[in-house]
């Protein structure tokens, strides 16, 4: 542009003062305000007070706004991970093709993001076993909401009620709540049994009014789950969805949701493709085939162009709102779309033996950690006498606020989940950070 | 152009080993199995076969295809900016004073009092202004079942107002194209928990009566709400708030300029007026002394979202509006504005409402999707088709501000060539695109989701 | 890939061990080995002692080891600036169709490298006001030597020595030392009157003998040079040629090359596009019409194709080594076309007004920090009584070293150009940064 | 595809005005102005008329296209790798310490006991080298005259000995295409300052007879000069010190897979043996006692470079060599000679010599230029032509090791189509590519280098 930045105007408006003489000279006004129609009464005519900045300033601006988060080690997760990212996902996805492309309405020129949509799809076909993937809901707790709205539309089921874990994190339950508000269905939580599904409560609790039953595997405590398939008989004995939320990368190792009878599954499939982002993430959704013309979001198929070649497209459009409105499946249309691409490229390049060893150290890693903090006078760790995922809880006999403030002092971030307890998530840790945690640790404890 | 799936290129099935007991784990994957190289050249030819803001003029209505800031993307990567929102408040104060800035600095562009960053999206943000509303008039102790939406608002509105459980009242339009306000005042009643409305509405027009709707259902105790689609068109030149509306969403990948990325993440922070701050989401962000700290407001409706959004969508819209500044904004609508009213004139469409602003529709001749896939052929993106129903075989078109002149002269070629066209022609294209015209029907009604269905044949 | 590494090969090399097999099965040998013809006497069986790393671990690796290069504040220049580089730059040069392409020898795929490289010497004609403008050399230095060797090439010039200011960088002076000594040229310093040319010493030191005068502006102390067109005028009289070296930015304000009879430009051109890159630079190089073919390095030019379209291609490569061999202008081949591309973006996105915005900051941040470094105790600033660009000069009275050290204390590198002369390039530093060097300034002089 | 050039889209002359006195400034400026959107889109569709290695096989014969690893892009562009080179050294002992590994690694793979990374390119190492060479001599009181080059040789080792003020006695090359010994003792003397040989040689042959040729040449005083060109053959099988060999380049772009960005830049460290160490460039990099400090090697040659080189390229290759380590070059050579075999076992077209390594030259029966344009309508890039002229239509094949079997099959089909189709299609190709066949001839005979000499027409 003509100078580094453009006092009168905005810097990606091309018009030169001649272009613009002449187009509204074309039109017949003197000028661009001529050609708006707002009554006088609700014109705005004062400031936003918000300053025009230069490129380099605007950066060096938001550059100084982060730079005032610490750096910590973060031991942190209980659903949002940071797996390393590698650098072709960066690379690939923001070629500006991708990224600044819209919905494939018109897919005969977005073959490309089309297919990558396919092959995200039919690889969480792969790790789930369903049917049916569809192609991103904006996290794990929206796409929890949505499995319990899609509860509501299935012919099969019946009943008001939700079952939760006790154990779910907060914003998954609060979402939940929420997409639940303007159906008739409640939510409630059942016990857990030393972080994994009190089997016995939850039997004694199913009756036709549960339409559906929510597990995790991992769970939010990060124990891997022992009852699914026990869970899954007990819902399909009592015609109720059984719901499984899980991540992608657990996913390639833990017990396939469709051999333990899931009905959904729902989750964060962003644990690949994005890392650490304050909480953003990416809902994956996959269901059985009955399901089908119930899914939220959307879905990319495969058919045929003009000439007989193999063409992708976005199908069963009829769900979405754009044209079904008040009846559609969900209000979504925005989604999570260039994540998907992004979890697709990260895992492709990660393979099958990538994932498979990837989901192993989130075992043997936080099993090793588990021990040594284990090992440190005044903790107890694991707390759960269960298999973990990544992170386990640990027992502080010191308060867990106070050893979290002291853990914090020396740069690393824990979470602390109850007057005495603290968890701890590893996978991404290096050797060393482990250490040091080890050592902070043995100080605050 | 042609690119095998992943699945045709390498598979592997390996069989899962682990130190978990073997009843806990599955028995094997099968996945693609593809060196770097191989995986790069992947991407880059479906990134070939895709049209992006950067291959072309992209005039969709209603979407707002804005060019998208390249050092946006680059603020976005800041290793600092990647952070768990679960660390303690003291250590993520950078992460909490960017949250806080935008939501002021949305607060100011739409006239709102407070705002929350929650809604990962604009039909998300819809979702959580209904929410709003709804806790709202239940603090009032008024049980209230409907919301109206004219006839001619976005898909979302409907299925929002369904999805928060009310019974949805659509409102024909007026001869005008704008909101009839005798259908109004008959939709209108102790019911109406909310008009949804947007400003200029999807035909690109002002609502003129805005300020008697706003009287009308602040009079019956309902709540006006703003559909931030179309803000794009007022930066600068009239706020939501001051026009009488209650909640609004902001869909910052349309106005602020956030890449659509192949149909998202965007980000639809809700802005409402200073009666309704106390039922936003839960956290929100607030100065303290010397610093920032999130809290949950008193009536807090709650979560829409497991963390806070769409951070990374956020960042950018912030580092969108920084690099603007109040004339920069203001110059965006300007020019949106201009483009719009300058490519409705080179081109030979009816175009029946007006006088209309950032976006026009247009009338054609023939089929409007056949006349969007011959467009294909001339090296632009089409407008959107066949809606809003109020003007047959609809053409909505919205160049935004980015176009030039040349580049719209452009898109005028392209759509009269078409129609001067014979109906033959346009009914077999486009020719000159990766896929030729895809059958629709076909994949609807046998549904092929996967590769492992493709398989199965 | 298969996992985050291979520990058995290269992780770039997509081969399966079926596939390898088949391959090798294919050409009827056991292993890959026996498809070396290296005699057993000089087969080595060592090892490098390089061990594999994951992606993830060569990135911390080497993190780490530009994390030991301390946080500088660099009021650095003397021929290597860090202009800021939009973020475009990056964006746009590293589309890997751009990034990872050769150069040009099959023009009808390689049209937009070429076009982009044909805008970089259109632009550089236009700066220079030279006709013919080269693709890109290694750097300013090499720019210079390669200038020296053409003015043994061109025929109308004769003589043996090429006169070159006294105040020349030393890798500049170096590189041309080297550069001609191939040829039977040899390289004079002709004195300098306040960091300009003396054109007094010049014109005495003229005579038949001069084949070439290369003077610099700015000079590399920062002076605008007074003398060019009398110095073009004196090289005229004496049929010498005149090398004008400059850089790219200094262009947009300075006289134009051409206006002062310079017959040939070099320089930096990676002034723009680049940044910081220990040294890392682009040489630009331009001249008469009537050296054409004599230019050492790649030229793009205009042809048809055979639909009579206007196309791109590499031209006049008799000139080059791959056709000219012994005899060609340079030995040059790989050059540095992608820095050329990212110059050319970066100028295309200063435009004419933001480029001239640029070049006049680096006049007026360097007279205003030298007025503010003068009013510190013990600093005379500037040393010279000239216009400058960028950078100046500065008389300390303490030891230079010793301020120099001082400053690098508190965090500030400047140059040392002298027992008492410090040197200091002002241009991109923010004004807290100016501050806080006076500041810095105030206690170590 | 056409993309109009930024000149043609909009251009402004600007006064120039300055504080500056009149008489020191220019006139006017008079260059492209576009805004950003404008020009992400020129150069995105420029870049679509470029063939990359990501997308498709480039099997150019010599030039080592691989595949350069993203992650090392995101290293070259850490903030702290970007420092100026003239900072005390005691504040960039990272930059120092990174170059001391690449010095030392090189080292290693080459068997040479001295690195240094100051050469910018091949070409710009080969002149290194023999300015080593030549300081050498003259150490030793020895004013030698000529150096060897074979006839087979890159065109750059001609022009580097000459440059550097030698006569090149150029070595005619053995039936078996490999150094004519006879030829090669004729030529020997003690002028001879050094032979430069690449081995394998431009025929992909392994020179079975270096250690009689290292000890022909070190007899006569002469050194021996190793072209790095084709080291991506030899990676972990053999080295350039073990043979003989006193001094080398090292083509990072090409070995060690640092990206050749459309002709450059590229890196040309040179190693040398113990005793020419201290000919190398200034400054080098050594330990100190806790640290890494640069110097001057006692009777070094000076500078071939303004600085230390092309710093983000060394960085690029170090990263690259620690990622692979010892098993990854040893198998990115053993799988490249598997390629070239494995490609040329599959086409149609005679290979006068072997056994070849990480490339081959095949014999075209037609125009080797008119099939490599041909081969450009099948979607790949041909290799390189016409050189050396030791094979008739000489088509150069480097596959390089980052070509599956499924694209060196779709490669082999490329060259027997070509192989089979008449002559009017081959002299007519390309006919599937962003330009058509280009007019050499007219480019060349009126030189239009500028859009200033378009302007003049």
């Amino acid at each position: 542009m003509s100078s580094e930045y453009t006092p009168d105007g905005s810097p990606f408006a091309p018009h030169t003062p001649d272009e613009t003489a002449a187009m509204l000279d074309v039109l017949g006004v003197d000028s661009e305000e001529d050609l708006f129609d707002i009554p006088e009464a609700v014109r705005f005519d004062g400031s936003f007070d918000i300053t025009e900045r230069s490129e380099r300033t605007t950066r060096r601006h938001l550059d100084a706004l982060v730079s005032r988060n610490d750096d910590v080690v973060e031991f942190l997760g209980r659903g949002h991970y940071d797996h390393y990212v590698p650098s072709l996902v960066d690379a690939l996805s923001l070629r500006s093709e991708f990224i600044t492309s819209y919905t494939q309405y018109q897919p005969e020129v977005a073959q490309g993001f089309l297919q990558a949509l396919f092959e995200y799809q039919s690889m969480l076909v792969e790790l789930t076993g369903l049917d049916v993937a569809n192609c991103s809901m904006y996290d794990a707790a929206t796409a929890l909401g949505e499995a319990a709205t899609l509860a509501t539309r299935v012919r099969s089921v019946s009943g008001s009620v939700v079952l939760v874990p006790e154990l779910l994190h907060e914003g998954r339950r609060g979402t939940l709540e929420n997409y639940v508000a303007g159906t008739d269905l409640t939510v409630e939580s059942y016990p857990m049994d030393d972080a994994n599904v009190d089997l016995d409560a939850v039997r004694s609790r199913m009756d036709e009014d549960v339409v559906m039953v929510y597990a995790e595997n991992p769970t939010v405590a990060g124990t891997v789950e022992e009852n699914l398939a026990a869970l899954g008989d007990l819902t399909d004995d009592h015609d109720s969805l059984f719901c499984l939320g899980t991540d992608v990368v657990a996913l390639a190792l833990l017990q396939e949701p469709a051999s333990v009878g899931a009905d959904v599954v729902v989750g964060e499939a962003a644990s690949l493709g994005l890392g650490y982002a304050d909480g953003m993430g990416m809902g994956l959704f996959a269901c059985d085939e009955s399901f089908l013309r119930q899914v939220p979001g959307r879905l990319v198929g495969v058919s045929e162009d003009a000439t007989g070649k193999r063409a992708y497209t976005l199908t069963l459009q009829t769900r979405e709102q754009h044209i079904r409105r008040e009846r559609a499946t969900s209000n979504i249309c925005t989604n999570q779309a260039w994540v998907a691409l992004r979890a697709a490229i990260h895992a492709a390049s990660l393979g099958p033996e990538g994932l498979v060893d990837l989901a192993n150290d989130c075992v043997s890693a936080a099993t090793d950690l588990a021990e040594r903090v284990d090992a440190v006078k005044g903790v107890r760790a694991p707390v759960h006498d269960r298999h973990h995922f990544r992170e386990f809880v640990a027992h502080t006999d010191q308060p867990a606020a106070a050893v979290a403030a002291d853990l914090a002092d020396e740069g690393f971030a824990v979470h602390v989940v109850g007057e005495h307890r603290i968890q701890i998530c590893t996978t991404e840790r290096t050797d060393g950070q482990r250490d040091a945690l080890v050592e902070a640790l043995e100080d605050a404890a | 152009l042609y690119e095998p799936l992943l699945s045709e290129k390498h598979t592997r099935e390996v069989e899962v080993e682990s130190d978990l007991p073997d009843h806990l784990i599955r028995d094997s994957v099968d996945l693609p199995d593809l060196s770097e190289p191989e995986l790069a050249r992947h991407y880059t030819r479906l990134s070939q076969m895709n049209y992006g803001v950067e291959t072309g003029p992209f005039p969709l209505g209603s979407c707002t295809m804005k060019y998208n800031p390249k050092f946006a993307d680059d603020v976005a990567a800041h290793p600092k900016a990647a952070t768990h929102p679960e660390r303690p408040a003291s250590t993520r104060q950078g992460t909490l004073e960017l949250r806080y800035h935008l939501q002021d600095v949305l607060g100011r562009i739409g006239g709102m009092d407070a705002v929350t960053l929650q809604p990962p999206a604009g039909a998300a943000g819809e979702f959580t202004g209904i929410l709003v509303a709804k806790a709202y008039h239940q603090s009032q102790g008024d049980d209230r079942s409907e919301v109206i939406v004219p006839d001619s608002a976005h898909g979302t509105n409907f299925a929002t107002a369904a999805m928060a459980g009310y019974d949805v009242v659509t409102l024909p339009g007026a001869d005008d194209g704008r909101v009839d306000m005798e259908a109004l005042e008959a939709a209108v009643s102790e019911e109406t928990a909310a008009l949804m409305l947007t400003n200029p509405n999807t035909l690109g027009l002002f609502e003129r009566d805005i300020e008697a709707i706003a009287e009308l259902v602040h009079d019956a105790g309902g709540l006006l709400y703003y559909d931030g689609a179309n803000l794009n068109a007022l930066l600068g030149r009239a706020r939501p708030g001051d026009m009488g509306f209650d909640i609004m969403h902001y869909n910052v990948h349309k106005t602020f300029a956030t890449p659509h990325g192949g149909g998202g993440p965007g980000a639809g922070p809700v802005g409402v007026c200073e009666r309704l701050a106390e039922f936003l989401p839960d956290p929100h962000v607030r100065k303290t002394n010397g610093g920032f700290e999130e809290y949950a407001p008193e009536q807090s409706v709650g979560k829409v979202h497991g963390y806070g959004g769409n951070w990374l969508v956020l960042v950018r819209a912030y580092a969108y509006i920084a690099r603007l500044g109040d004339a920069g904004l203001s110059d965006a609508s300007a020019k949106a504005v201009l483009n719009a009213n300058y490519l409705a004139s080179q081109i030979d469409y009816d175009i029946p409402f007006g006088p209309f602003h950032h976006e026009f529709v247009a009338s054609a001749d023939e089929d409007a999707a056949d006349v969007a896939k011959r467009m294909l052929d001339y090296g632009v993106h089409p407008p959107t088709t066949k809606w809003p129903e109020a003007v047959p075989e609809a053409l909505m078109t919205e160049p935004t501000e980015i176009e030039n002149r040349r580049s719209l002269d452009q898109l005028a070629t392209a759509f009269d060539a078409v129609a001067n066209e014979d109906i033959d022609t346009i009914e077999q294209a486009p020719e000159n695109t990766a896929a030729r015209r895809i059958d629709q029907v076909t994949a609807a009604r046998s549904p092929r989701l996967s590769w492992q269905a493709l398989d199965e044949e």
